[in-house]
């Protein structure tokens, strides 16, 4: 699968909220301010690129040599926490602005499911290491370009009246079928 | 042992490493009892397919062949009579689908069906059905595969699948 | 034998997990930002730094309105 | 008379308000994307139930003798164990529901419902009340996923189909809607979002109304 396909397809076309549903409860969670939303992408970029690299490593350096393949899910989700922690850490220590933008947001991420399903994804579908890069960033850059869509929707919305059942998530779930429809046109580009 | 102070970190270590030592185990035994049942189901699966494209013989994996494709799974030598390629081919689902193909020694395409497919029934799922199956069976090692009007994505990707598998045809004959 | 070796390295993960999860509670959060509070109703996880900031403005809020 | 109804109503706001999936938004992530068929449904609502009743009464028996600090690492470690357990199992004896589920059986780990149930209860309560809830919970999230998997499929496909999981042979199929009337959309993920919306709403509304 040549590269840019594989980045379009990851991003847009089977993006991992619209098409896959994955990372709904930070989704929903997050996105009721655009600075919010945007704080929230970077975080995510930059965990699932640093977490599924280090999985890729763990499963083909540790895990197949050892023939612990059944050990992948416990290892990749103790990774995946110990890179958030860690990051949280070198954030706190390093620089408070950076902080103030998405450090908040990183004990949040470590619950993410599609942080553990990119680091899966990549072994399941057999990528070699470079496929495994731009996999690791198209996903999640596809997932901060629909947070930060949502999120300015959901803003725009704040001041109209919305039916009293729909208010709060309900609509949030209106919105995100309208933009699945809108990106499920795009299906037909790779 | 209850007067041990509970936030030595001896203490945690030991707890966790019991705790580890326990999952390792429960892994390990429980990977040993399903392991070979679902290594045994994935070959009986092959093997009924084989038998339909080409009865009456023994089969055996041929593990070192090059297939820059990367859509090939696995290759069986049905012996002195063909030849059988199981390919994992994306289509219109971005799970993509696996199904097999086998070509003849005489360069006839066998056989062609498809294992296992998320692809949207009624209209990628028409690239498994019998008359794109017979357009299929009707080629000959090196032709052109057809596409199937209305499930393009789909039959493009049993296409390259099967093309890939021309080539390591040749390279394995 | 592959049996403690899988324990041996979920020791270590869970190991390096808990001696960074220590570490960082340790950490001081940087000045200024202590009372950044985002809205989010992720999930039940009861210690998460979150969480804890969102039931505190909970109770600021029932405690003026 | 009005001691059970008032005794019903109790239990049908436990059961709306109480909803891990409508009602709290737990677990969304698997609860869209498998509920395309009703067998998904049913065999991703009982692993995920034994999950989470086995994993509340582990949680729940070492409740005492995890420190404080470290128990996150613990819990992950059990839940992590038990859903590799459960998958390899469904691998193994229930292959067409494996394929069916897909990577979703192994996200069950991440699933907000069972870390959030084990920290908010089962760290609290001893094993009995614990493996309840466990049960109750896992038990809503069936009844919820259930909800969403009929409608999508019967809009969807105008069918209800009932495989075997182990052996994947079909064990009847009733087709109520013709053909020609199926909406193919609600099997796709617009559908999802809007069936999950409706029901959500519809939720919230009695929930209002029983507030009122």
């Amino acid at each position: 699968m040549n590269l840019f396909t594989l980045f379009l397809s990851a991003m847009l076309i089977n993006n991992i909220i619209l098409s896959k549903f994955l990372g709904m409860c930070p989704f929903m969670g997050v996105s009721t301010r655009t600075s919010n939303a945007f704080g929230m992408g970077i975080a995510v970029i930059f965990v699932i690129f640093g977490a599924s690299l280090l999985s890729y490593a763990l499963y083909y350096l540790v895990l197949v040599p050892l023939e612990l393949e059944y050990m992948e899910l416990i290892t990749f989700i103790l990774l995946i926490a110990a890179f958030v922690q860690l990051t949280d850490m070198i954030i706190k220590k390093h620089s408070p602005t950076l902080y103030k933008q998405l450090g908040i947001y990183l004990p949040l991420i470590t619950t993410n499911c599609a942080v553990l399903y990119v680091a899966m994804d990549n072994i399941t579908q057999k990528y070699n290491l470079i496929e495994t890069i731009v996999n690791s960033i198209a996903v999640p850059a596809g997932f901060m370009l629909m947070l930060v869509i949502f999120a300015t929707i959901r803003e725009r919305l704040q001041g109209n009246d919305v039916p009293k059942a729909f208010a709060g998530n309900p609509i949030a779930f209106i919105i995100a079928a309208i933009m699945a429809i809108a990106f499920t046109s795009l299906s037909g580009l790779v | 042992m209850k007067n041990f102070d509970k936030d030595s970190s001896a203490y945690k270590a030991v707890l966790l490493g019991i705790m580890c030592a326990i999952c390792g185990l429960v892994l390990s035994v429980v990977n040993s009892i399903t392991d070979p049942i679902i290594k045994e189901a994935e070959l009986a699966e092959v093997k009924a397919n084989l038998e339909i494209m080409f009865p009456g013989t023994s089969y055996e994996e041929i593990k070192d062949f090059t297939d820059e494709s990367g859509l090939i799974q696995s290759v069986y030598r049905a012996k002195d009579q063909g030849v059988v390629f199981k390919i994992h081919a994306v289509g219109y689902n971005s799970n993509g689908f696996t199904f097999m193909t086998g070509i003849a020694d005489d360069g006839r395409v066998a056989g062609y069906m498809v294992l296992e497919h998320g692809e949207t029934n009624g209209i990628g799922s028409r690239a498994f059905e019998d008359d794109y199956i017979s357009k299929v069976t009707s080629l000959n090692a090196g032709d052109d595969v057809p596409l199937l009007t209305g499930a393009t994505l789909t039959s493009t990707a049993v296409k390259t699948g099967i093309e890939a598998a021309y080539k390591v045809f040749d390279a394995v004959k | 034998m592959n049996a403690l070796l899988g324990a041996a390295i979920a020791f270590a993960l869970v190991g390096l997990n808990a001696w960074l999860y220590t570490a960082n509670k340790k950490t001081p959060v940087p000045e200024g930002c202590e009372e950044l509070k985002p809205d989010c109703s992720a999930c039940g996880i009861r210690d998460c730094a979150l969480r804890s900031a969102l039931t505190e403005r909970k109770e600021e809020n029932n405690g003026d309105n | 008379m009005s001691e059970n109804k008032e005794k019903k109503s109790v239990f049908m706001s436990k059961l709306l308000k109480e909803n891990p999936v409508f009602g709290l938004y737990l677990g969304i992530c698997s609860t869209l994307a498998i509920s395309t068929s009703i067998n998904n449904a049913i065999g991703m609502g009982v692993c995920v139930t034994i999950v989470l009743v086995l994993s509340n009464i582990l949680v729940s028996c070492v409740r005492n003798i995890t420190p404080e600090d470290i128990h996150i690492p613990v819990y992950i470690v059990i839940i992590a164990s038990l859903v590799t357990v459960v998958s390899m199992v469904v691998h193994a004896f229930a292959p067409t529901l494996f394929s069916s589920l897909g990577a979703f059986l192994d996200l069950i780990v991440v699933n907000c419902i069972i870390l959030g149930r084990a920290e908010a209860f089962a760290s609290m309560n001893p094993i009995g009340p614990s493996a309840k809830d466990g049960l109750n919970m896992g038990l809503s999230y069936t009844v919820s996923l259930l909800a969403i998997s009929l409608i999508r499929q019967l809009l969807g496909t105008g069918m209800i189909t009932w495989d075997n999981p182990f052996t994947g042979a079909n064990v009847f199929s009733l087709r109520i809607i013709p053909e020609t009337f199926t909406l193919p959309l609600m099997t796709s993920q617009v559908g999802a979002f809007l069936t999950f919306a409706c029901l959500a709403a519809a939720v919230a509304a009695i929930n209002n109304k029983e507030a009122k």
